[in-house]
């Protein structure tokens, strides 16, 4: 034993000393230190017993940033679905919007949004405002370890900021697409500026900032209601604002303005699916293998069945199996298992994406019934079952109903506020429709001068 | 000279273009257009509301001949484009002054 | 050295009492616990001379899951090109079709696909037969760590689900393939959930799930046969009962249907290149360095043969460079190494891709002399280069080719078999194919009284 | 004390032991070796004391391969971009060159790029010129585990060979823009292979591949110089002999010839900036995570700049929201942080995207001006912001300006060069251009007998 | 029997064609077309170069008459598709000599 | 009144615009038209398949001219859209009753 002891004691000695003498020479003897050299120094640095939760600390970190390249595809999602739900006239304004979208999305997330969606310790109201300014270098000070966050967050400061930055933009890409076709160009730049810098991220903070609504133990795993349902509300508001598209409600009864792509329109949906694994699995915050794989497993099979559960529904009710439904039906499954993906059943995920389907043709044929024009559903499919798939955790994921009850009502009436407020301002100041003359000849010409399509 | 016109249904526009050559008219100008009378439309629904799509998509078919061209011309598409079915189309006969070959500067019957 | 000693134990035993208590007080004095906490505590619990096993357990499902979404994004590679190569009448009936696909694929796999693919030891006719019921708490009694299939899989339950779950609808979207432009809606919305739930579980548990395919020793990495092939030979049933398209074959030879658009039929080949890295990456079933390196290698630079391979075939044979076909040859490359894809040479794979490419041309032209109608390509793409693809391994991989030569017999003679007779019966039971009326009308309007374009 | 220390001992002694058996017996008792056991081994291999790095190098792996894949979907980008911004009668041609360039840029890396553009010790000129053979079995020698260059690169050989190969197709797509709708295709096909095959390679080669220029110190990350550089000046050459489309430039000024799907156009840009996070974030060459969150941010920020920047460009240069402005605005500002976003701050990457937003506009308009016919802004995406993203790193990332400049010259000059002379020697030999005929009806009937849209 | 031919501005079709089937005109021929005229077109900026477009978007309509129905269609045109601005485009009176229905061969004023 | 259609080649579209105007003729209606004729078609190939496209690309002009405008209007046209190989197409002349503006209801001469 004894003598066994000291054989191991050796080894212990060869290798702590080897490990404590990496940064002069490397391990493997080579010449030029690489990156493994150094990250075997950062292992030694927090102490060699870490080096599991280090190297799931560089996992998690991986599948952060890949979890946000995932959800910028969404973007293009979006642009391509906006587009073909619409008319072809109108296509450069849409693609026009997304780009901006995107880009004013990332830019204002780092000079305020970041840090108001988070504000830590420094809040205005705590719990409820606080507004701070841009991040500086999130590497520094141990930000790049898991010095940032403690061992509480499996990534660095800067992964944890791509990742929400690239939901950001979101909230304002759900509002593009329900004013569409009529809305004034400079106007939306304005509003979706303002909408991303401020309402998302002080509605966010509520939440995930650490305000009250996680205090009364609020529940919204990636953001049925913080995310979906506060632009599904806000889009509520700039369309009662901006009215329906001309022609689309005439005295004898609706008349469809038809969207010019169908393969646009599908393209979009697959992506916006693609793109979910890395907004719902990304929200894991971490590789932790078994939330990762029960997360993607929901997220699929909600989707699934909001798919076919919307496909059914059109089949009963519109007589006719409806591409355009089916589609949302895969978006409103989504949507519907966001906000409790990592806490309930296969079975329940399957459940609360079918009726999510049902739920989201009916909320846009009597969206349609009430005069809110929304070309491309996005109240429906983000408003109307965001507050389902909150609700949804209450009964499956067991999260206290009354929570929910409240997060949603919190959530959709300050994005209905908020927004409205916003729109109406612009509304008075700069205006917010395009003139009917333009609206007929269309936006891509009016507004860009461009057209979307030249076939020759 | 006479410029015969017809409508017919898109998908006889093969058999329309053998029979008119086998009378020997090699030439004709083709446009594709939309048609409205007896054949009714279609409805179509989208998103939950339902539309008449009421034009049809026919194919015009103009042909400028001689005037002992005409009848032949006619009788050959008639026969060709028809199918019994309501919405087979139209032939017009329109009075043609002139015409002129462009390549050549030929006028007249000759340009044909 | 007796000094020494002391203090390494020193260092020791801070470890071993840190880790003990990890539950109670997180490592790095912080007071709320995260992932990084539950993840040294998952680690204690196996034994902390496991880390590195559990690092790699935990790297691993994360590629699983994100081999899973790579896959997922095939089916609108798939829906794009087969919307591509058809006409423009019948795109809103194709679209539909791919959403369905993937929808009720991820359904049924869950409600017994998974246990039919992977009997373990419930088999009805052993290695032959085993449906079984649907999926349960996959993350129970240890599914979420290595105690799910013990060291021999690196991936939990769910992980092995979603991924597996992806794969399954691909063999029913090559029929959608084939059999496009002319299949009644409702009648291939019943073959293809059959053909899903049961057909290729059926064959897969064969060889997948330790069925009378892996006692004989075939070997098919990830899928050329039980993927591919499978679905090649369901297609080529299903075509021969449907018939052609109306006017592709008439007494004057043979009138191509031209596709209505190719850069849809790109979008859709480039996309399942992409997600073809998941596809064969994946089918590693674990992030080793070595095979993963190897892996997507080999898959690339067979795609890339067999594009160049069908691009000179095309441009000697057609006199044409052929858009199309240099199209369907990248794929028969990837179809081609599918099989093999870890167990041959660079060099091997450019040859099996190259010729790939070759064989994919004149299969294509062949079955159009022949009559047999296939609109995208699939029989030859899928079917066709399955075959070759799998043989190839016996020649350039090692395995034997007897028993390649019988799983692939097995299972394309049980495919084509399969498919035949429930084909059939839904021909008799509610008719296959629509109205000639209704075909030349284009089924986006009579089956779906829907258009795909509207430009206006 | 010493009762701890035996006990402690006595764990240690049973960890060790396990280990050391771990090839004869399972870890974890059960019959079947699975990828886990053959990592341990792996691990053990390389030392217990190195597990970490081990997995380190697992991580990093990971990311490499995943990072190929998404510069391979970029690919998919320029398709359709450069579809999207030419004529709807040359969609088939543009296509077809996409999947020749990367067909054939795979094949020449592993038979000669890989080896050409990292010579090792096998220079014919040493630091300038380095042309070697084909790849052989690169996970043989311990090619699979960090063996391949030992620490100081966290991939496999095949890791490192697909991520490089990934990138050589890049040059030649660049070139395909710019140079389209007049073309002549065997040509190109020719052009193309030499480019990718030769000129890339060994031009990369002087920097990576640890030729004169990484000796001088320059520095370019991930390629604003070496890569995008590179295609952009060799572009130029092309353009300069091969002339403008017909009827561009006319006696009465600028006709512009219109794209013909913007659509297509912004998927194109969207898919280029989701792969550059494969580009730039692979270009790390591990999954070190804290220039991995660094990157992605910087990456992502400089482009968001890049589009708002263009945007208000054109609205105030060219009174319009000019959408194909705003996405080349995307990917100038892409190209612009290409060389330092891992050594710039967000800030900095913000101002570098901004700029280069504003500097493509002037050079699309000025190229114009002087008769330079780029259909899709290549030569001024790639090139000219090439330029500013390679200085700028002397300027925010702390390169030495002069090695910057140097490095500039020394490949934009060998490029333009080396361009030229193949380009005129083909010019001379089989010809560059369709004739004027082909031009005007279109190469996809004229060189491919095939039409892109058949709307029916 | 004529052929009124009209062209007008693409909104205005299905004012147009409501308005002759209220005198009693069900059959008609639309063709997509593009205009030149005193309407100017508009300009367009295309990666920093402005172009105009000459040509606008116009909607032709042909409809065979008997004789005596030729001022009610005119007018009814002329009523439901003006908006008195410039544009508002023409209508065309030509004599049609025959007219044949394929599906009956039908010929002269029955056919139409 | 006449109205001359002319069927021209597509390239020639902007030539012929330009030297009606100089002729002093501002209005008139362009259709895309496919033209079958002397001029043969291409063969394409698809998957495998031969097939030819036996329509041609082509436009048509339409234009309303007084009787005295006629010729100069056929030969603006003949002129401007030769190109002397074949396929050029051709100028044809038809009479015209009648023409109204919408915008203005004056019609005859004066609405052109
Ligand atoms: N009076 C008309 N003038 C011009 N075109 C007509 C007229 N009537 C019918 N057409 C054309 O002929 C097509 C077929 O006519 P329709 O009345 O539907 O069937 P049918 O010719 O068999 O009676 C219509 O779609 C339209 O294009
Ligand atoms: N001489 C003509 N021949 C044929 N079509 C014409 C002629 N003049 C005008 N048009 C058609 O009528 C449309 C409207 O004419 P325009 O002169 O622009 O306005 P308005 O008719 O109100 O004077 C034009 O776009 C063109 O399609
Ligand atoms: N008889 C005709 N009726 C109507 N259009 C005709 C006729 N003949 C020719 N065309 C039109 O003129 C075009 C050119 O005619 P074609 O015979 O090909 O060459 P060319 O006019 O030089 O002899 C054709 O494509 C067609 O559109």
């Amino acid at each position: 034993m004894r003598e066994l002891l000291t054989k191991l004691s050796g080894l212990l000695l060869i290798a702590l000393l080897t490990a404590a003498v990496l940064d002069t020479t490397p391990a493997i003897g080579q010449d030029e230190a690489g990156p493994v050299d150094e990250y075997l120094e950062l292992v030694e640095s927090s102490g060699a017993e870490y080096a599991p939760a280090f190297d799931f600390f560089t996992v998690s970190m991986l599948w952060t940033v890949i979890a946000a390249a995932l959800v910028f595809i969404m973007h293009l999602g979006f642009a391509t679905l906006e587009s073909g739900l619409t008319q072809s006239k109108n296509t450069v304004n849409i693609l026009f919007k997304n780009v901006w979208i995107i880009s004013i999305g990332l830019i204002t997330y780092a000079v305020l949004g970041f840090n108001t969606h988070y504000p830590v310790d420094s809040w205005q109201i705590p719990g409820w405002l606080g507004i701070n300014g841009p991040i500086g270098d999130l590497n520094a000070d141990g930000g790049d370890g898991w010095g940032y966050g403690g061992l509480s967050l499996a990534m660095t400061g800067y992964g944890d900021f791509i990742f929400q930055a690239m939901f950001a933009a979101t909230a304002a890409t759900i509002v593009s697409g329900a004013v569409a076709e009529r809305i004034k160009l400079t106007s939306f730049m304005v509003y979706s500026t303002i909408l991303v810098a401020f309402g998302y991220t002080i509605a966010g903070s509520w939440h995930w900032g650490g305000g009250w609504l996680s205090d009364i133990g609020f529940y919204d795993f990636a953001g049925s209601t913080v995310v979906h349902g506060f632009g599904g509300a806000a889009a509520l508001a700039a369309v009662l604002i901006l009215g329906p598209r001309a022609g689309k409600y005439t005295a004898d009864g609706i008349k469809p303005i038809v969207g010019h792509s169908m393969p646009l329109a599908a393209i979009g949906v697959f992506l916006l699916f693609f793109g979910w694994f890395g907004f719902n699995g990304g929200s894991v915050l971490s590789a932790n293998p078994g939330p990762l794989g029960l997360v993607f497993t929901t997220t699929a099979l909600a989707a699934a069945a909001g798919g076919i559960s919307s496909i059914i529904t059109s089949m009963v009710v519109l007589k006719k199996p409806d591409l355009s439904m089916a589609l949302n039906g895969l978006l409103a499954g989504l949507v519907s298992i966001t906000a409790g993906a990592d806490s309930v059943s296969p079975f329940a995920s399957v459940l609360m994406g079918a009726i999510g389907g049902v739920i989201v043709v009916f909320s846009i044929i009597f969206l349609d019934k009430i005069k809110i024009d929304d070309p491309v559903g996005a109240i429906s499919v983000h408003g109307t079952c965001g507050i389902w798939g909150t609700i949804a955790v209450g009964i499956f994921g067991g999260a206290s109903l009354s929570s929910q009850i409240i997060g949603v009502l919190g959530v959709y009436i300050f994005a209905f506020v908020f927004s409205y407020i916003v729109f109406l301002l612009i509304k008075v100041t700069m205006g917010v429709r395009v003139s009917s003359e333009e609206e007929s000849r269309g936006l891509d010409i009016s507004e860009h001068g461009q057209e979307a399509y030249n076939i020759s | 000279m006479k410029l015969v016109v017809a409508i017919i249904k898109p998908f006889k526009l093969e058999e329309v273009k053998e029979s008119l050559s086998e009378v020997g008219i090699e030439g004709m100008t083709v446009t594709e257009v939309k048609g409205f009378g007896r054949q009714k439309g279609h409805t179509e629904i989208y998103r939950g509301s339902e539309y008449t799509v009421d034009f049809l998509p026919k194919v015009k078919i103009e042909i400028a001949v001689q005037d002992d061209a005409v009848t032949v011309a006619a009788q050959a598409i008639a026969k060709s484009a028809k199918t019994g079915k309501i919405g087979d189309g139209k032939v017009f006969v329109l009075p043609l002054e002139d015409a002129i070959r462009i390549r050549t500067d030929e006028s007249g019957e000759s340009a044909l």
